[in-house]
């Protein structure tokens, strides 16, 4: 038999969240196709097989469970739902869960989350990044005090994640923080922008997916409230949300995680020479480069480099089981040579994860809508380990407690 | 010539008002039942379990549950994932709060909490009838999955509003494996389900039935509208929270509101609109037919080969369902069930047409 | 008269309910234009079904004629649709109201003269012919349909019916539910526009009594097959008849409340 | 006050948008008894339509005239949902006559899986823009009067100005013309409407276009508020409290429910809701249709629900 | 109709007025109803007679009047009040539960009688059953005596018309009631069916004592198998008393029956 590596591909094409979904699909498996054309990870072929869930949680399980018996050995579930019921289910059956961006913020903690890996960033990182980033323009932490932050978000689990740490921000920094949920999937806001007008807040996070964003930008304008003042989370920040806002959301600007729309990207260019020159392109060739496409190739790139790590411990060529997945994406070290090898050169930085860090690393920047594409208009950023690790480890140990858990031993780190 | 009642003489009315009063029925249900139990577990694979097996006895209970108020009472609800959603954080709730909550209990409490709530909603239905309640019913939708998200306590301070529980047990049976999963979901189903038919074929069920045919008249005969409708309301209330505890605890393991959405709400309408309203049997039909036919829709281009985008095919999917509900609606309105008596009425005239 | 054209045939017709309820087992009637003919039958007997089977509102309660043809002048008419059917003038009032609840009663007849395309002046006139035939529909012209007594609507249901101006009215049960008095005027109508204005009908009653006054010829209908038919003189001078759905067992009229058998038509039919 | 003021208006004309979706409901329930779940997917499918003819006609035919482009859209659009409502009428309605309200019902909701696949397949699942030039910027009232005036959405306004004149013409056909007797006929008893010859097949193709209508003027202005994507067809769910408010079978009260419903709910909102941690709108406006219902249950202006022994 | 003994009054209609906006449906009506007998109510369409049962039931309120049932005065009855008290009902308009079989329709008439709860009947074992089993066998005995064994468990909406007033009617009597009002119960049958159903009336009046109220637009049966008429004309009452009084009363002559029968 042939050696192949199969990966699950959960994708949403169709539904509220299709246009955001898309250009995601279409990326991560562009990237696994050039992997392909490249000959494979050390020469083990990639298959894939993609699965709709339309973005929801029980058509994501069933998903799971189908490709689950075809051989997966690491799943990206895409969906902060289908994440939490895989969380559940995945360390009975030794498959590692991906979440770049998303899912879980405590899930970090590898030491109770073993089967969970949210690289490149959670929720609480960005969070904390966009507080850093005013800050800064204001000059300052300490010029935070007394201003007002409004958080307009995602009523969902997803949109409620970051509201832990901007609590924690506001006390300690003494700014106001105003609430303000959007019942999902966000297609009226006229109350909530309202409310804004109102009260007038310095800033506005933006923590929506999907329609939401450019429903909430389209109030902005209709409401008057500048576009500048607008920090999106980096699901609030690709083109599908300012598109058809167009000009009037111009100087918009939201967190990149890691990377934003780079067609130039060595990578891209290496997509579109060896996939899409061939034919075998999977979306239209303009799409290519965006910022979620790059999203879909970053995550299935991560996805690629856990099993080829896991290789050079457990053997090259060899077609790796979850469990040796696991351990290589817990053992994962991306160093800039790498990554520049992997065309992957100012798209992101280095990330190297251990047993008790699931993340590797959060570098973010900002970028801004100029009315045609996203341009960075900030330097890196990283979490406040200080603020978010104890968090991050109160929130796990709780997890644990709940669950009747054990941390894991070193010992158990070593396997 | 097999199917037939020829020559089985009822000696009484207890014998007559047996569930299935025709043996060959009974045989055929009890087999059925052994299949379930010993056969099923020596071929299914876990895929069938999780993703098939399982979801589909959990929905099915809770369309029992609907179909009580719907089928049988007459009153059609858009708000059963609420229900279902009350049943799990309930359960949810007494597991994590009280130390060594037995599972069966907590489900049954899951169920109770659901029985509150839903007769608290069920009092507009004195006044509110028919496409009116049904709209109106969406208010208990939208209240719970608002409640779930905003009031910490609920999901017992969780950030993000998502719960989960592990660990299941019953007298000392560890639920782990799918298999169990089935097993535990398969007698509680029957269970429910037959105490629900026990139910419906009672002076209860009768009174809802009259409450849906004609309520004027049946207050006439002294049939109290409020107690009929609130028990209802209440029954359907327990049946649903518990498939939600179910469905939470279960199948997912972990939830979150939005696992029971308005969506979830539509789908169990249709489950019991194309299973048959005012059949049990039917809810069973129409869960198996409604979890069934999205997947296989979904894995047959795959499965024959043909080389279609992710996307089309589950456009093409969506199109193929709606065609096919409205195809069964027009083959049989009154569903599934009704489709399998007619056919059973054949049968009973076979070989001779009429 | 002299031998008049067949304005209604059907011909063996068999129809199914639900796929297994086999409800009409052949039935064969002609109606001549111009003429009043009764359709007799116990309960269940398949009287409306043969109606419906007519006027083709069999489909929306799942039945269908599935042997036998229906010809109305010739034309087989059992692939149109009712609204054909009252475009060729075959109008049916069917038993047990069915009155446009919300509607008022006015507004119930005017919708009857949906089809028409005469003008509003002769639909004035119409309207206040059926007035005239049913006055207490005329003082309860305003009241919503759902809100007047049993016999007010089934007065309306009539009245709407012939506000089509119809040339042919399938009238299921009549009488029902009307005080002797209407019973009797909603004959005279039939017979009135019978002879002014040719229009046939064809009347299920189960008024054996006045239907076979006032009908030209009678078929009787029992158990989905026809077993009697005649010209209605001689149905009333039949002894089986006059028995069994005259109720003047040997000649008189018996009490009710000395009539101490029953079943004797169904022996008589086995 | 000034605040005060502006939510009032901001839900009023929230209220007029929702009042546009309500119309096709009533339409619809008031012309064949038909409670429509898929005016949400017509809505969809109308927006997707004109969103992309007005791409492609001009691409097809090599000019470039916005509005030239915006007619013809609007046309073919039209075309779509009067062959949408033949089909609907041909192959699901003709075939379920004299059914019960919920198996139409769920009828209804077939259609919207189909017609929600339907779309998509032809006409993609991106976000699409539909330009008809509805201005975007605000306009203040009053500024002397309220420190930064009253703000009002200027497309808002010539939204609700289009809703309220299709009301009015909608209203008008149903009490004075012999057809909008013959529909509410229709509603009543489709097997009476049958036996006096009302032909419902013609009648359904009629009432279900002129909802495709309304669903396409809803379409229009509603996608160029939002963009034309998949959540357009959500939006109905927040007409579905104005339509049972203002009464299932009334087209004014679709009107004075939208107000309602509009004004109630983003008053909710700014008001309560921060005392309850907001996003209570959706619901809030739910319980306020149930309030009012327990007091009418046939809605402010629906026709009485009739049950008689 | 001498060997019958007729007892005291049972039910007392006193001066009930009904109005639904401007209709006056009913104006100043009082008449009684003696214990065992046959009591008619006849009168031209709209003249009120349905109405005046469903005041009886409770459906309607009259706005005025006040109705006594063995002594004791109501001037608002709850339906469920007047089924315990032993009032039952049949309905012009077939108020039968479509959806349910036959045995289940006459079943519900039973439904005031079963005792055990909720939680029984769901385990059913038992008590449940047990009860279920004795009043289906009183259930079954109704069916027998209205001759609708064969379609026992046929849905009632599939029945024709004629027997679903049947069906009605048992359901009435399955409530055993002492009075039994009956709304037109013959409307539809020929004269045989009607014989049977005259024989079905009088034998519940003689061997159960049942006291019974009906509307009836045939006067044939109304005239035989009556003790007394009351007439109701555009909601007045023109007429009371035995039917050979009431036949030759002007009033009714004029109002109701056209020509003399
Ligand atoms: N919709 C239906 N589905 C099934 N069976 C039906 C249906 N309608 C009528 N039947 C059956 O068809 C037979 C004939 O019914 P039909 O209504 O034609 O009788 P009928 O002669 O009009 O009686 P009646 O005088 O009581 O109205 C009956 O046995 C009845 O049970
Ligand atoms: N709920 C109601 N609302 C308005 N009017 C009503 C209502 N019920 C009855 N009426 C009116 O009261 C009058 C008497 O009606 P009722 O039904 O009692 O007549 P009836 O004597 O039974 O006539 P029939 O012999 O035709 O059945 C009628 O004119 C009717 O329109
Ligand atoms: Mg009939
Ligand atoms: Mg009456």
């Amino acid at each position: 038999q042939a050696k192949e590596q199969f990966f699950p591909v959960l994708v949403y094409r169709t539904g509220a969240y299709a246009p955001n979904g898309v250009p995601f699909a279409n990326g991560y498996v562009d990237y696994l196709k050039l992997v392909n054309a490249q000959g494979g990870i050390n020469g083990v072929k990639i298959t894939f097989e993609e699965c709709e869930t339309g973005y929801a949680t029980d058509r994501g399980v069933e998903c799971y469970e189908r490709l689950k018996g075809k051989g997966a050995t690491v799943f990206q579930p895409l969906s902060t739902g289908i994440t939490f019921a895989l969380t559940e289910k995945a360390p009975a059956d030794k498959i590692p869960l991906i979440t770049a961006g998303y899912g879980r913020s405590e899930s970090a903690d590898g030491g109770v989350f073993k089967w969970n890996f949210p690289l490149l960033g959670t929720y609480w990182v960005n969070a904390d990044v966009l507080v850093q980033h005013i800050a800064k323009k204001e000059g300052g932490l300490d010029k935070l005090k007394g201003k007002k932050i409004a958080l307009v978000y995602h009523d969902s689990p997803f949109g409620k994640e970051p509201i832990p740490v901007l609590q924690e921000r506001a006390r300690t920094h003494g700014f106001d923080l105003q609430l303000l949920p959007v019942t999902a999937p966000g297609v009226e806001q006229k109350a909530t922008w309202l409310q804004v007008r109102q009260s007038r807040p310095d800033y506005v996070f933006l923590w929506g997916w999907g329609v939401m964003n450019s429903a909430a930008l389209k109030e902005a304008v209709a409401t008057g409230y500048p576009r500048e003042k607008m920090y999106g989370v980096w699901w609030a920040g690709a083109e599908p949300d300012v598109k058809d806002v167009g000009d009037n959301a111009k100087g918009y600007n939201a967190a990149a995680m890691q990377h934003g729309a780079q067609p130039d990207a060595k990578v891209v260019q290496n997509i579109m020479a060896q996939v899409h020159a061939k034919g075998q392109g999977t979306g239209p060739k303009e799409e290519v480069g965006s910022v979620l496409y790059m999203r879909g190739m970053l995550s299935a790139m991560l996805g690629v480099e856990g099993v080829k790590r896991a290789q050079e411990r457990f053997g090259k060529g060899k077609v790796m089981t979850g469990e040796q997945t696991r351990w290589g994406l817990e053992n994962l070290a991306l160093d800039q040579k790498k990554l520049d090898a992997l065309g992957f050169a100012g798209v992101m930085r280095p990330v190297s994860t251990s047993c008790v860090d699931h993340m590797g690393s959060g570098w973010t920047r900002i970028h801004t809508w100029d009315g045609k594409k996203w341009g960075f208009t900030s330097d890196w950023y990283e979490g406040d380990q200080q603020i978010l690790k104890p968090m991050v480890k109160a929130a796990a140990d709780k997890y644990a407690a709940e669950k009747k858990l054990e941390r894991r031993t070193p010992a158990d780190c070593q396997s | 010539m097999l199917y037939r009642e020829n020559g089985q003489f009822k000696t009484s009315y207890r014998a007559d008002q047996q569930i299935f009063p025709i043996l060959q029925d009974r045989v055929v249900i009890g087999l059925l039942i052994a299949f379930a139990f010993f056969a099923v577990p020596m071929m299914a694979s876990e895929y069938m379990y999780r993703a098939i097996l399982v979801p589909f006895l959990i929905l099915s209970l809770a369309a029992i549950g609907l179909n009580i108020l719907v089928g049988y009472c007459g009153q059609i609800s858009l708000g059963t994932g609420a229900f279902m959603a009350i049943g799990a954080y309930g359960a949810y709730n007494f597991m994590v709060r009280i130390e060594g909550m037995p599972l069966l209990a907590a489900l049954v409490l899951g169920g109770v909490c659901a029985t509150v709530v839903g007769v608290l909603f069920g009092i507009p239905s004195l006044r509110i009838k028919g496409l009116y309640l049904a709209v109106a019913t969406l208010a208990a939708q939208f209240f719970t999955d608002w409640s779930f998200l905003r009031i910490k306590w609920f999901t017992n301070d969780s950030s993000s509003g998502s719960v989960s529980v592990s660990g299941l047990k019953l007298l000392g049976w560890n639920i782990t494996t799918p298999l169990d999963k089935y097993l535990f979901c398969l007698g509680f189903v029957i269970v429910c389900a037959w105490l629900a038919k026990n139910l419906v074929r009672s002076h209860i069920g009768r009174e809802w039935m009259a409450m849906r045919d004609m309520d004027v008249a049946a207050a006439v005969i002294g049939i109290r509208p409020i107690y009929a409708k609130l028990t209802a309301f209440a029954v359907s209330s327990f049946f649903v929270g518990m498939a939600g505890a179910l469905w939470g605890f279960v199948h997912l393991g972990s939830w979150e509101p939005a696992a029971f959405s308005i969506d979830r709400s539509f789908q169990l309408l249709f489950m019991v609109i194309i299973g048959g309203l005012g059949s049990i049997m039917g809810s069973f039909f129409g869960a198996a037919f409604i979890v069934i036919l999205p997947i296989a829709l979904n894995q047959i281009p795959a499965a024959m080969g043909i080389p279609i985008s992710t996307a089309l095919a589950s456009h093409l999917e969506a199109m193929i369902f709606g065609a096919l509900i409205v195809f069964f609606l027009i083959v049989e309105p009154h569903g599934l069930a009704r489709l399998w008596s007619t056919a059973k009425e054949k049968l009973r005239l076979w070989p001779f047409p009429h | 008269m002299s031998t008049p054209n067949i304005l209604l045939n059907v011909n063996g017709i068999e129809v199914i309910y639900n796929h297994v309820i086999l409800v009409l087992k052949g039935v064969s009637l002609q109606v001549p234009e111009g003429q009043v003919v009764a359709l007799l039958g116990g309960n269940g007997a398949g009287k409306t079904t043969t109606l419906r089977a007519v006027s083709n509102l069999l489909a929306g309660e799942r039945g269908e004629v599935t042997k036998g043809s229906i010809e109305l002048r010739g034309e087989r008419i059992e692939k149109l649709s009712t609204s054909d059917m009252v475009d060729r003038g075959v109008v049916q009032v069917m038993e047990g109201r069915h009155c446009f609840a919300h509607l008022s009663i006015e507004e119930n007849l005017l919708t009857g003269a949906y089809t028409r395309t005469d003008g509003k002046a002769a639909v004035a006139q119409t309207l206040e012919k059926v007035y005239n035939y049913f006055p207490r529909l005329k003082t309860r012209r305003t009241s919503q349909a759902a809100y007047t007594s049993g016999g007010e609507q089934q007065m309306c249901a009539i009245g709407r019916a012939l506000m089509a101006n119809p040339k042919m009215v399938l009238l299921d049960e009549p009488s029902m539910g009307l005080a002797p008095q209407i019973v009797e005027e909603v004959f005279e109508i039939v017979k009135d526009l019978n002879t002014k204005e040719r229009v046939t009908f064809l009347l299920a009653e189960q008024n054996t009594n006045i239907a076979l006054r006032y009908a030209d010829y009678g078929y009787i209908l029992e158990n989905g097959r026809i077993v009697m038919d005649g010209a209605a003189k001689d149905l009333r001078e039949n002894e089986d008849v006059k028995e069994f759905y005259l109720g003047m067992g040997g000649g008189d009229r018996k009490s009710f409340k000395d009539v101490k058998s029953y079943k004797r038509r169904k022996r008589w039919l086995a | 006050m000034g605040f005060f003021l502006e939510t009032l208006f901001g839900g009023l004309m929230a209220g007029m948008l929702y009042s546009l979706i309500a119309l096709g409901f009533v339409l619809i329930f008031k012309a064949s008894g038909v409670f429509n779940f898929a005016q949400g997917a017509m809505v969809l499918f109308a927006a997707l339509a004109m969103a992309r003819f007005s791409e492609w006609v001009p691409a097809l035919l090599g000019f470039d005239n916005k509005v030239v482009a915006n007619l013809i859209a609007f046309v073919l659009a039209m075309g779509c949902m009067i062959i949408v409502a033949w089909v609907i009428e041909r192959f699901v309605l003709g075939k379920l006559v004299n059914q019960e309200g919920i198996t139409l019902l769920m009828a209804t909701l077939g259609i919207t899986y189909f017609l929600d696949g339907f779309g998509q397949t032809i006409f993609g699942s991106d976000i699409y823009k539909i330009d008809v030039g509805m201005p975007k910027d605000p306009i203040f009232l009053m500024e002397s009067t309220f420190p930064g005036g009253i703000l009002i959405g200027s497309e808002d306004l010539i939204a609700a100005g289009i809703a309220a004149a299709l009301v009015v013409a909608l209203a008008v056909f149903f009490q004075k013309t012999a057809t909008g007797r013959a529909l509410r006929a229709v509603a009543d008893d489709h097997q009476a409407a049958q036996s006096i010859g009302i032909p419902l097949n013609r009648i359904w193709v009629i009432v279900w276009s002129v909802a495709g209508f309304a669903a396409l003027v809803a379409g229009i202005i509603w996608g160029s508020k939002l963009g034309v994507q998949f959540s357009l067809s959500q939006v109905a769910l927040k007409a579905l409290p104005v339509v049972i408010l203002g009464g299932l079978t009334s087209v004014p009260g679709a009107i004075i429910g939208g107000l309602l419903i509009g004004v109630g709910e983003k008053l909710s909102e700014v008001y309560i809701g921060p005392l309850l941690g907001g996003g209570i709108e959706i619901w809030f406006a739910y319980v306020m249709a149930l309030g009012f219902l327990l007091v009418r249950p046939q809605g402010l202006f629906g026709e009485k629900i009739i049950d008689r022994v | 109709m001498t060997d019958k003994k007729i007892g005291d009054v049972i039910l007392d209609v006193q001066n009930i007025s009904l109005r639904f906006g401007g209709v006056k449906a009913l104006t100043d009506i009082s008449f009684n109803v003696r214990e065992h007998e046959v009591r008619a109510i006849i009168g031209p369409n709209g003249a009120g007679k349905s109405s005046m049962l469903n005041c009886i039931n409770g459906v309607y309120t009259p706005q005025e009047g006040r109705i006594t049932f063995r002594g004791q005065a109501f001037s608002h009855m709850n339906s469920r009040q007047v089924a315990e008290m032993g009032v039952a009902r049949t309905f012009q308009n077939l108020a039968l539960f479509k959806g349910m079989s036959v045995i289940d329709n006459i079943m519900t008439g039973r439904n005031l009688k079963m005792k055990t709860n909720i939680f029984q009947q769901a385990i059913r074992w038992g008590a449940a059953e047990r009860e279920e089993s004795a009043h289906r066998e009183f259930v079954e005995h109704i069916i027998d005596f209205l001759e609708i064994q064969p379609h026992r468990k046929t849905p009632v909406g599939r029945l024709p018309y004629g027997l679903q007033k049947r069906v009605d009617l048992g359901r009435a009597l399955a409530m055993e009631p002492q009075v039994l009002l009956l709304d037109e119960p013959m409307a539809g049958m020929n004269v045989e069916e009607k014989q049977d159903m005259c024989r079905f009336i009088l034998d519940v009046n003689e061997e159960f004592g049942t006291t019974i109220v009906l509307i009836e637009h045939d006067m044939g049966v109304v005239m035989d198998i009556s003790d007394r008429v009351v007439v109701l004309d555009y909601g007045k009452k023109i007429g009371d008393g035995a039917p050979d009084e009431v036949r030759a009363n002007e009033d009714v002559i004029r109002a109701y029956l056209g020509t003399s029968h």
